[in-house]
Parts: structure tokens; C-alpha cells; sequence
């Protein structure tokens, strides 16, 4: 079966690079300079350990290298990260060292998931339309607001925007919908408003741009010749045809969306993942930086391998190869 | 003609091209019998295409109709809403383009694009569709036609896709089939095999068909009646016996003097100086006179109309009779 | 003369040339021009503002804090008594420096990256496009954190750190215009007149692969901006007291019950700053655009 | 004859390998070619003719079988070497829009490959021999100033004719010149490429798939089918004993425009389309479709060989 071969080889590909990126991301946290020491918070409590008792400094140091292998050559450490990872068993953190991280993760992932997915589901309830109509409608002023907002959208990025909102909800009307926080309804309708306009605006262009285009072939204006009605060969041969296309902007977009949550998160005070990694980067907590990196890496290869599946799906002259 | 199955009466079509206004189709008359094979022939930009095309509304949105009526069975088409005009299309008048390659919807069996335009017109059930479909394929010369109904268009040459354009265009079984420019796309041995198959279809339906051609080889032996058409106007009409003996129209003569045909290998060729123009104003003169070994004053400031030489022969020409004492 | 002979070449003026005829187009295209008078705005306050800037970035009146607009500090002051003026006229100068900055560190690699996968094809090709696809795979904000965070938050690490890893898509369209040109009946029919590969490369391949070279460059700089504020909403952006927009958005964002205002300026500036470019960009691939011309 | 021919193509043989297929795109061809005389090539859509063009100007490196210029075996040539020899040997193209630079002006595309092979001493030389061969191709010196976008195809196609003649080739491959031009421009392009070669003594390999052209101006013609050569003769005995079934169905496929009604041709198609060039039926490869095949046909595949001086044919029936 092609498809099976197919998907051996596509997972192959994915731990090899999964391995590679961890790897990667591994060394150079390593090499570069500054430690978890001396970028946490526990630092000054540390510093202060190290100027009372020397020995015991040295002591908590050691014992600290050795839980977490730190004393071990390099390539071993690596190599035993990326088993780790391979085998979704991440360890503790350094910050938090009697809270597993996948216990972390089990509360912060679905949160950081349900906000980016939502935010790409309402992207593209309101992206298409506005799409399909300055297609329809082209050079239109209809058309040319569509396409200006839609643009608009685009280039302001998500955390301008949370930002924005929390200034109109906190400070002209407050008390409508909740700025921080997280577990009602209403928590998650300004994070993911925040992230589904720059979405919005992807997808509404790119789907003008690829309508447009279906429209000018050949084979629509066969379709009018069989007498086709209008909107039937608009949603039957054309829209179909640029949604294929889509396939390949929306799969990227939700792995983007997925970082983008780091921002907005922080934000409105959201518990997701991005919160966590944000920490975990500023502390150099290298078991959670590398988890981060590792599920990102892999969202976006998964998202990938996806898109790949539904496009040959979709597109019959597209062969898995 | 009173009989006349599709009767273009006058016909004009501009377009906008930047700030350009491109006088595409200028003042077109011609008709169409029930079950005739009509050439209408010209080179690129003689507007031969959109001609037809405008008559069906599927010219591109910078064209414009100025002027001018089609009528088909009693209605002019020229009128009709879109929806009513969506009902002719693909039911009484069937239509086939030039690229096979890129006229079928690429992400939909063949099999169903057939069916398409059967359920369309809610000529048949979804149950006879189908049946009919792979009767149509069998006719079309398509082997295994259960097989191939759920192949999609890239699992087909282009000479197939051609047959299963046709297919689409005569499955409810059309008056009129315009096929424009069919062949142009294809091998010599395959443009043979669908030409013949028009002429059997035509002959065992009774169907019309109109030509769209820039080949005078195709369009002679394949048609009864031809059209000339120069810069969007029709510079003769004839039937096909009355252009072989006795054409009349400078550029037809020229034109069929500058074609290169297996044994012209020891003859002069005499091209036609210069090129075709696009006209960016109507033509009050003769488009062609600027190439025209035989053009006067008179050409350049006043447009000839088409005038009638007997037996249906009628040519644009100030000087049609002069040119005829000469020539022949 | 009534008929336009498909004009012969001999009664044609000089044609204009490509230039000029984009800038037509360009011209043409309000939201680009109002972009790019912005943009040029943007860029002159980047070179002049340390100048002009009535307050040093790190001046502080800790006697004048939280003031909303005044004759004195015309679009208030922060927390610290910083003056907002000032913070806004050096963050643009920052905001440009590593903008660009890492825009070109980005292209110089991605250009050379993609000119090589896209010439020596085989193996070479199938390495760096390995490499391409694991950049991409990699979520490029946390390289820029593990980046940041490990050489500093000084301009040059920032400015660096996003730059290295913004190459991969330039890498991927130079090598894909590269592929299609070199495969282009164009390069052939160079090859037949006898041209040497460095000359087909500087006088076939190059001057079409430019204006595509422009676009792509017009939209990395709004996306390297938005980048290097994205940092500072993390706590990652230029070590204080530097300003950046990033800087004084997280800032104001903290503020912002009180001190709306803090919030008005640099988000203001910064958003419309972001939009020109992207006009500007979309104006110039509109322009550039051969598809365009006819 | 006796003296050396200009361009000598022995047994060349050219295989694309696509996705792990292997497609034979020119079989051991064959041919020699002189000053002044035109061989013309004949096929349909993949019928490996634009292919041996470039192989023949050794554009695409050939897999077996050999070219020679001037007694020079082209495979041995040096990078540098075959880039000075290219200005004998040169090409016009189908597409002339494509194959010419979006981005250099007429004056400038022709004058390139006079810089490049170092042709012209100053600008001003440079520059009288473009307007020179610009008027020879019926094109105004002004059109040098014209981006190719603003010319119409016949003329660009003059272009492109230009740019080859620019450098005095003695050998041009001409893929298809004419069958992107409407019809009564076709005839001037022709007739222009046959004053040409007259005029300068040039070889010319005409590569078409309109055989009402290519008996126009060629001597000699190879007729090819699947990458292969199925009959190769003088252009008056090709034409007036077509010998393979082949060559016959190509010939009665061409529609003529009738000078008296009886003339008015059947349409009698032959059956089957030109098969995959992956897989290539066996025996004979025109054997799917042939009205006259046997049973050697579908076992065997026929050899080449001369059924009279100089007309060569692989069919095992000729």
C-alpha cells in the first residue's frame, strides 16, 4: 500500500528530525553561556548559600548535577534526552522538581490547543466568506475594504491586539467580558479573537487570491457551458477547488497559532503552555525548554504530515510520494 | 432564414484592456441551419471565438454586448436572464474548447462531470445519468467506460479528454454543439479521429454544429458552409463548394495563397505583408485594406458591407467584382 | 489613422523603462503610497529621533511620573518618569536597527543558502533543503528565546538571533526561482548563444530573480519587527533601560488600568508602522508583478 | 556524398530517468547534414523530435551514439570549447517569448551573443551589425529599442531568428519555429528562414510536427515515433512513397484546403492514441495502432533498413 509506505516514511523522517532538533536545541543551551543558576530565581537564594557555606553550595550543586545528569559527557546527555523525549517521558523540571512535566503539560497543552484551535475555526468561519466574496465581487470597493481590513488583520500581530482589547474591556467598558483569567466561557473569547485576526486576514486573502484564480480556468467556464447554475459551479467547481489550496495555509497557521498562544497567554493570564515555556526559557530550565521545543517541533511536523494526508485526499493528481 | 436553428443578427462586442477600448466583434450577421456544419474561420484576434461566446455569455468580464441579437428557437438570447439563458447552455446548445487539458475540473471523476450535466437540466434521473453516461463513454470510443467513469481527467490523454468533453456536450442530446477550435491542441492523428467522430455524431443526431477554426484544411473538409472573419467583422460567407471554386474576399484569397501545404514545395508562397490589426475604434473602413494589394481610397474611409453573390455566397468587398474578374 | 496596426516598433517612443513603469503601477495604488509615506517617515525618525529627542532614553523625573500628555512630555510618562516622546523616538531607531539588521543577516544566508541548493542541485540541494524543512520545523521564537536569553539581550544578540533564524524561507524561494529558471527556455536559449554559466547567472537569472528578491525582503521586515517584539512581550526584548515597542507595549500592558495613555503612542505608531510595510510590501509585489504589466 | 558532412549524428540515443522510469525520448538516430540543406524532423507530441535538437547541439548530454561538427566529436569537447563553437551552431525556439530575457530590450538580446563570443571590436560595430541583421529579418532598427512584451509574435519569432543569425552560424536547429504564429504570418517566417539558408549556406535541422512545412524547406526528413526512427528518406521520395504505415497515416491525416470538390478529403482516422513513452509496446512500436500489423509485428522489433539508396525504413512489411 502506498499510503502505508508512505507513512513509515514520514515517521521515520519526523524522529530523525525530532532527534536532530533536539539535538540541536540541546548543545546549544549547553555551550552557550549562562545556567539555570544563574538566571532563576532561586539564584539569589544560591548566591547567598554560596557566601554562608561554600561546601554546602558545592554540595547542592553536585547533588543538583547528578539528579538531573548534568555531570555526564555531552553526547550522552543529549542522547538520553532525545530517548526521553522519543518516549514522551520528560522528567521534572528544574523549577518545579516534584511536579512531573507531563503532569504540567497535561493541564497547560489542551488549554494552549483549545485557544489556537479555536482561534483557527473562527478565522475561518469569518476568513472565507470574506474571502469568496471580494473574489466574487473583485475590484469592487467592496472588495478593496475587505481586502484593506483583511490586510490590517494580517500585519498587527496577536499581542498588539490582546492588548488592545484589554483596554477596551478593562478600561472604556469594563466588566463586560473578563480580561484575565481562565476556566468560563468568557475567558477565552478575547484570546482567541486576539489570535483569529491576523488568521483571519491570512485566510481571507488567500482565499480571494486562490478564487480568483480557479475562476479564470478553463474548466469554469466549462462548467457554465453545461448550464450550471452560478452559485452551484461558484461552490461546486470553484470553491472547492481553492479550498484544496487552503489545506496548505491552514496547517501551518494552526502550528503558528499554537506559538502565538505564548503572547497572548501571557496576557490575559492564561495557565497554557505558553506561559509555562515562556518561564522555562527565562530560567534556563532545560528538561522544560526541551519539552517545549520538542512538542512545538513535533505539533508542526505532525500538522504537516497532516495537511500532506488531507491535500492527496482532497487534490486526486496529487501522489503520495 | 426563416428555418434557422441559431440567427446572430448585428452583433458587437468591445472590450476594456487597461484604457484601451478593443472593438472585438463589429457588426456580426450569420446564421446557423438545423443540422449544418458552419466554419467560421479566422486568425487570432478576428474575433471568431468571442463571437460565439458572447451569444452564451461566457466572455470574460472586461467584454462588453453593444449591439445586436442572437435568436435561438424564437428567443434572443441576447435578452435573457441568466438563469434562462443557464437552461440553453449545455442542453440545447453544447459547447467544446480548445485546451482539453485544462477544460475539466480537475478534482472531479469524469464519470460525474458527465452526470453534471444531466442532472442539470433534470433530463434524467440520477439512475438513467449514469447508465447514459457509460453509453456516452462506450460512443465517445472510451474502453472500459465503468472503469474509467471514476477516473479523474489527469489518468486521460488529451485526445480522451477531448472525447469526454464531447461527451458532456452532446449528453442531452443539443441542437447545437459550438466547438471551438477542438482540434487545435492536438496531434494530426488524433485531431483526424475526433473530427471524424463530430461528423458521425452529426450524422446520427441531426446536430448542428459551429466550428471555430483557424485551420482552412479543418474547416474545408469538415464544414458545409464557411464564415471569414478579419478584425471582427465577417469578411465572406459561402458555402463550402462556392469557396472552393470561387473565393472571393482579398484576404480569403491571400490568406488560402499564404497556407503551405504538402506539394507547395516547388511553388512560391506569397505571405501576407504585415499583420492583423486590433482595433481600437470602430471601423469605419476596411480592416484589411492596409494589406490589401487591391485597396482604394474608398476602402480606408468607408466599411463595405456584405453584399450577396448568389447561392449564399456573400462578400465585404468595395471591390468584390473587380477582384472576381481578376482572379478568376 | 483610425486602425491601430498593432503599432509597429518604428513609430513607438522610447519605451519606458521596467522601473518606471512599476513605479506607475505602484503610484497608482493609494494604501501602498500612504505606506510608504510612512514608512520613509518611520526611517528618517529612526536617523534623526536620538537627535530630536528632547529627553535621553534613559532620563528618568521620578517627580513626573505617570503624566498624562503635556506641553512637557507631549505623549506623557511611564512608571519611572520616563519621557514618551523620547522612549518612542528611540525604539524606532532600535526598532530599524534590528529590523533591518536582521532582515539582511536572514537574506545574506538564505540568498546564499538557496543560490547554492538551487545551482548544485543532487545532494547538495537535498542537504540544505533537509535543513530548510528542519527550520522550519523548529519554532523560530524559541530559537530567538534559547538565543536571547544565552548571548544577552543587547541589540546585536537580538538582532542576530532573529536573523539566523529567519533564513530558511528565502533560502526556499530563491532555490525555487533558481530551479525554474535554470529548467526556463530562457537560460536555454542563453546556453545556445554560448553563455557561460556566470554570465547567464548575472544577466538572465539575476534580473529576474531581483524584484522578486525586493518583495520578499519589503515582507520580512514588518515580519523581523514583529519578531523582536514579540520578545520584549516575554520580558525578552533589549535589556531596560533600552526602549523598544515591544518594551513599552508589554510596559504599558502592565499599566494599563490606570495609564491608558502609555498604551496609546507606542502601540499606535508601532501597529501603523507594521501596516505600512505590509502595504508597501504588497504595493511592490503588485507592482514588480510582471503578471501585472499585461 | 563524398565530402564531409557538417553535422554528423551516429546511432544517438537519449533516456530520461523520471521518478524511477526510464524513458527512452531518442533511440539511435542517425544522419548526416550538409551546408545549405535542411533535414526536417517530423513527429507528434512525444515523439522525441525537440529532444534530438538539443542533443544534437549537445544542450542535453547524449547516452550513447555520437555527434560530430565539423569532424569535431562533440562528446570530447571541453566546457569552454563547446561555448566557442556554439556560435556555428545555434537555435530558435518555439516559444519565442520564453526563450528571450522579460528584461533586455531586441538590441540587447541580439548584441549579447556578439559580446559573448567577442564579436565587433567597439559598441558601434556591435551596434550596425544588430541593425544589419534586424533589417535582414524584415524587423525596423527601431524595433531595437522594444521590450519583447510589446511586440506581436510573428515579429518576435524575427527576433529570435536574429539572435541566432547575428553570430553567422553555419548550423541551426529550428524547434518548431512557426507553429505558435497564426497562419499568414507563418508563411512570411517560412519563407524568410528559406531565404536565409540560401542566402548564407546554411544547415538547417527543422523540427516540426506540420509536414506541409516541413516538405517546404527540407532536402531530407527523419519521421519519428516513439524516440524512434521509423523512415528517413529524401524529402520527394518520402513524399511520394511513404513506406512506413506510419508515415501513411500521418500523411492522410493532414487536411488540405480542397482546390475542386472532389478533393474534399474523407476523414478516415487511424485508430489509437500515441502510447506512454514509459512503456513502449513491444515489437514494433507502432504496432497498437497499425491497420496492417502482424503477428512479427507484435514479437519482434523491426530493424532499420534501405529499401532504395538513401530511404531508409524500420517496418518489417515495407
Amino acid at each position: 500500500m502506498a499510503i502505508v509506505r508512505f507513512l513509515i516514511k514520514r515517521i521515520v523522517a519526523i524522529i530523525l528530525t525530532m532527534s536532530g532538533v533536539i539535538a540541536v536545541a540541546y548543545v546549544m543551551m549547553y555551550y552557550a553561556p549562562g545556567s539555570f543558576f544563574s538566571s532563576s530565581q532561586i539564584a539569589s537564594a544560591l548566591g547567598q548559600l554560596a557566601v554562608q557555606d561554600p561546601h554546602a553550595y558545592q554540595v547542592t550543586l553536585k547533588m543538583f548535577e547528578e539528579r538531573y545528569g548534568l555531570d555526564k559527557p555531552l553526547w550522552e546527555q543529549v542522547l538520553k534526552y532525545i530517548w526521553y523525549s522519543l518516549t514522551f517521558n520528560f522528567g521534572n523540571s528544574y523549577e518545579n522538581p516534584n511536579v512531573s512535566i507531563i503532569s504540567q503539560l497535561k493541564v497547560a497543552l489542551p488549554i494552549s490547543l483549545e485557544l489556537a484551535f479555536g482561534s483557527v475555526v473562527v478565522a475561518l468561519i469569518i476568513g472565507l466568506p470574506l474571502g469568496i466574496i471580494a473574489a466574487l465581487k473583485r475590484n469592487s470597493w467592496l472588495d478593496y475594504t475587505l481586502s484593506t481590513l483583511s490586510m490590517t488583520g494580517q500585519a498587527i500581530p496577536a499581542f498588539v491586539l490582546a492588548v488592545l482589547f484589554i483596554l477596551l474591556f478593562g478600561v472604556v467598558w469594563p466588566g463586560t467580558l473578563p480580561i484575565n483569567g481562565w476556566g468560563t466561557f468568557g475567558n477565552v473569547v478575547l484570546p482567541v479573537l486576539s489570535l483569529a485576526a491576523p488568521n483571519i486576514g491570512t485566510f481571507a486573502r488567500f482565499v480571494r487570491g486562490s478564487l480568483i484564480e480557479v475562476l479564470r480556468q478553463d474548466y469554469i467556464r466549462t462548467a457554465q457551458a453545461k448550464g450550471v447554475p452560478y452559485w452551484r459551479m461558484i461552490f461546486r467547481h470553484a470553491i472547492r477547488n481553492s479550498l484544496t489550496a487552503l489545506i496548505t495555509v491552514v496547517g501551518p497557521t494552526f502550528a503558528f497559532t499554537v506559538v502565538g498562544t505564548v503572547w497572548v497567554e501571557d496576557i490575559f493570564g492564561i495557565p497554557g503552555l505558553g506561559k509555562m515555556l515562556a518561564s522555562a526559557f527565562g530560567n534556563l530550565d532545560y528538561p522544560l525548554a526541551i519539552t517545549s521545543v520538542y512538542l512545538l517541533c513535533m505539533l508542526v511536523m505532525v500538522t504537516n504530515l497532516i495537511v500532506d494526508l488531507c491535500y492527496a485526499w482532497l487534490d486526486p493528481r496529487v501522489k503520495l510520494e | 432564414m426563416a428555418d434557422a436553428l441559431l440567427t446572430v443578427e448585428n452583433l458587437a462586442v468591445e472590450f476594456q484592456r487597461n484604457r484601451d477600448r478593443i472593438y472585438a466583434v463589429n457588426g456580426v450577421s450569420f446564421s446557423i441551419a438545423p443540422g449544418e456544419a458552419l466554419g467560421i474561420v479566422g486568425e487570432s484576434g478576428s474575433g471568431k471565438s468571442v463571437t460565439l461566446l458572447s451569444v452564451l455569455g461566457l466572455i470574460a468580464e472586461n467584454g462588453r454586448i453593444t449591439s445586436g441579437s442572437a435568436v435561438f428557437q424564437g428567443r434572443d438570447l441576447l435578452k435573457l436572464r441568466r438563469r434562462e439563458l443557464e437552461e440553453i447552455r449545455g442542453r440545447d446548445i453544447g459547447m467544446i474548447f480548445q485546451n482539453p487539458m485544462t477544460s475539466l475540473n480537475p478534482v472531479m471523476r469524469v464519470g460525474d462531470q458527465i452526470m453534471e450535466v444531466m442532472l442539470t437540466h433534470h433530463v434524467a434521473s440520477p439512475k438513467e445519468a449514469y447508465r447514459r453516461t457509460i453509453e456516452l463513454l462506450e460512443e465517445m470510443g472510451i474502453p472500459e467506460p465503468e472503469v474509467r467513469f471514476r477516473n479523474y481527467p489527469h489518468e486521460f490523454s488529451g485526445g480522451m479528454r477531448q472525447r469526454i468533453m464531447i461527451a458532456i456536450a452532446i449528453a442531452c442530446n443539443p441542437q447545437l454543439l459550438i466547438a471551438d477550435e477542438p482540434t487545435t491542441a492536438l496531434d494530426v492523428t488524433v485531431q483526424m479521429q475526433i473530427l471524424s467522430l463530430l461528423r458521425d455524431l452529426r450524422q446520427t443526431k441531426g446536430m448542428a454544429v459551429a466550428l471555430i477554426t483557424h485551420d482552412f484544411g479543418v474547416a474545408a473538409n469538415f464544414c458545409d458552409r464557411l464564415i471569414v472573419m478579419y478584425a471582427g467583422s465577417v469578411v465572406e460567407v459561402a458555402s463550402r463548394a462556392e469557396f472552393i471554386r470561387r473565393p472571393m474576399h482579398p484576404y480569403t484569397l491571400a490568406l488560402k495563397e499564404s497556407i503551405i501545404e504538402v506539394g507547395h514545395r516547388h511553388r512560391e508562397v506569397r505571405a501576407i505583408p504585415g499583420m492583423a490589426p486590433v482595433l481600437t475604434s470602430p471601423p469605419n473602413f476596411c480592416a484589411f485594406a492596409d494589406r490589401c494589394p487591391f485597396a482604394i481610397d474608398r476602402c480606408r474611409n468607408e466599411r463595405p458591407q456584405l453584399r450577396s453573390f448568389g447561392n449564399g455566397h456573400g462578400v465585404a468587398c468595395h471591390r468584390a467584382e473587380e477582384v472576381l474578374e481578376l482572379v478568376h | 489613422m483610425a486602425v491601430v496596426l498593432e503599432q509597429s516598433p518604428a513609430v513607438r517612443p522610447r519605451p519606458q523603462s521596467r522601473w518606471l513603469q512599476a513605479w506607475r503601477r505602484y503610484s497608482r495604488n493609494y494604501f501602498a503610497v500612504a505606506g510608504l509615506i510612512w514608512v520613509i517617515l518611520f526611517l528618517l525618525t529612526g536617523i534623526i529621533g536620538p537627535w530630536i529627542a528632547p529627553y535621553g532614553y534613559a532620563d528618568t523625573d521620578f517627580l513626573n511620573v505617570y503624566q498624562g500628555p503635556s506641553w512637557q512630555h507631549i505623549m506623557g510618562t511611564d512608571n519611572l518618569g520616563h519621557d514618551m516622546f523620547s522612549q518612542i523616538l528611540w525604539s524606532t531607531r532600535f526598532a530599524i536597527e534590528i529590523a533591518f539588521g536582521a532582515t539582511l543577516v536572514s537574506f545574506v544566508i538564505g540568498v546564499i543558502l538557496g543560490l547554492w541548493a538551487g545551482l548544485a542541485g543532487g545532494i547538495t540541494d537535498m542537504l540544505i533543503m533537509r535543513l530548510v524543512d528542519f527550520m522550519y520545523a523548529f519554532p523560530s521564537y524559541f530559537l530567538n528565546l534559547i538565543l536571547v536569553v544565552k548571548f544577552g539581550r543587547g541589540l546585536l544578540p537580538i538582532l542576530f538571533a532573529i536573523g539566523i533564524t529567519g533564513w530558511a524561507g528565502y533560502a526556499r524561494l530563491i532555490r525555487s526561482l533558481v530551479l525554474s529558471l535554470r529548467n526556463s527556455d530562457m537560460v536555454e536559449a542563453a546556453r545556445a548563444l554560448g553563455a557561460s554559466p556566470v554570465h547567464i547567472a548575472r544577466k538572465y537569472v539575476f534580473p529576474n530573480v531581483m524584484t522578486n528578491m525586493v518583495v520578499a525582503l519589503a515582507f520580512g521586515i514588518p515580519y523581523d519587527l514583529t519578531a523582536q517584539a514579540a520578545l520584549s512581550v516575554v520580558g525578552l526584548g533589549p535589556a531596560p533601560p533600552m526602549p523598544s515597542f515591544g518594551n513599552l507595549v508589554a510596559n504599558a500592558n502592565a499599566n494599563i488600568l490606570g495609564y491608558p495613555w502609555l498604551l496609546y503612542f507606542p502601540a499606535g505608531i508601532f501597529a501603523l508602522t507594521l501596516l505600512s510595510f505590509q502595504f508597501v510590501a504588497d504595493g511592490l509585489q503588485e507592482a514588480l508583478n510582471p503578471k501585472g504589466g499585461n | 556524398m563524398s565530402i564531409e558532412p557538417l553535422v554528423k549524428a551516429t546511432e544517438v540515443s537519449k533516456r530520461f530517468h523520471v521518478q524511477g522510469k526510464v524513458l527512452r525520448a531518442v533511440e539511435r538516430v542517425s544522419f548526416e547534414l550538409h551546408p545549405g540543406k535542411t533535414l526536417g524532423v517530423v513527429g507528434e507530441s512525444g515523439s522525441g523530435k525537440s529532444t534530438l535538437g538539443r542533443v544534437v547541439l549537445k544542450l542535453l548530454e547524449a547516452d550513447g551514439g555520437s555527434v560530430t561538427f565539423e569532424g569535431t566529436d562533440l562528446s570530447k569537447v571541453p566546457r569552454k570549447t563547446l561555448r566557442q563553437m556554439r556560435r556555428h551552431m545555434q537555435m530558435v525556439f518555439q516559444d519565442p517569448m520564453a526563450s528571450l530575457n522579460p528584461r533586455m530590450t531586441v538590441f540587447d538580446a541580439i548584441e549579447d551573443g556578439l559580446k559573448i563570443h567577442g564579436i565587433g571590436k567597439s559598441a558601434a560595430e556591435r551596434r550596425m551589425r544588430v541593425e544589419e541583421v534586424l533589417e535582414r529579418v524584415g524587423l525596423p532598427r527601431s524595433a531595437g529599442v522594444a521590450y519583447p512584451h510589446e511586440l506581436s509574435g510573428g515579429q518576435l519569432q524575427r527576433v529570435g531568428i536574429a539572435r541566432a543569425l547575428a553570430l553567422r552560424p553555419k548550423f541551426v536547429v529550428l524547434d518548431e519555429p512557426v507553429s505558435a504564429l497564426d497562419v499568414s504570418i507563418q508563411a512570411q517566417v517560412i519563407q524568410l528562414l528559406r531565404e536565409l539558408r540560401d542566402e548564407m549556406q546554411l544547415a538547417y535541422m527543422f523540427i516540426s510536427h506540420n509536414l506541409a512545412v516541413v516538405e517546404y524547406l527540407s532536402d531530407e526528413v527523419l519521421v519519428l515515433y516513439l524516440g524512434e526512427v521509423v523512415e528517413q528518406a529524401p524529402v520527394e521520395e518520402l513524399f511520394a512513397k511513404p513506406s512506413h504505415p506510419y508515415t501513411q497515416a500521418l500523411m492522410r491525416s493532414v487536411l488540405k484546403v480542397p482546390t475542386s470538390p472532389d478533393e474534399v478529403q474523407d476523414l478516415t482516422p487511424i485508430s489509437g492514441e500515441i502510447p506512454s513513452p514509459f512503456a513502449p509496446p513491444p515489437g514494433c512500436p507502432f504496432h497498437p495502432r497499425c491497420p496492417v500489423a502482424q503477428e512479427v509485428c507484435r514479437q519482434k522489433k523491426p530493424e532499420i533498413r534501405e529499401i532504395s539508396p538513401g530511404h531508409r525504413v524500420s517496418c518489417h512489411l515495407a
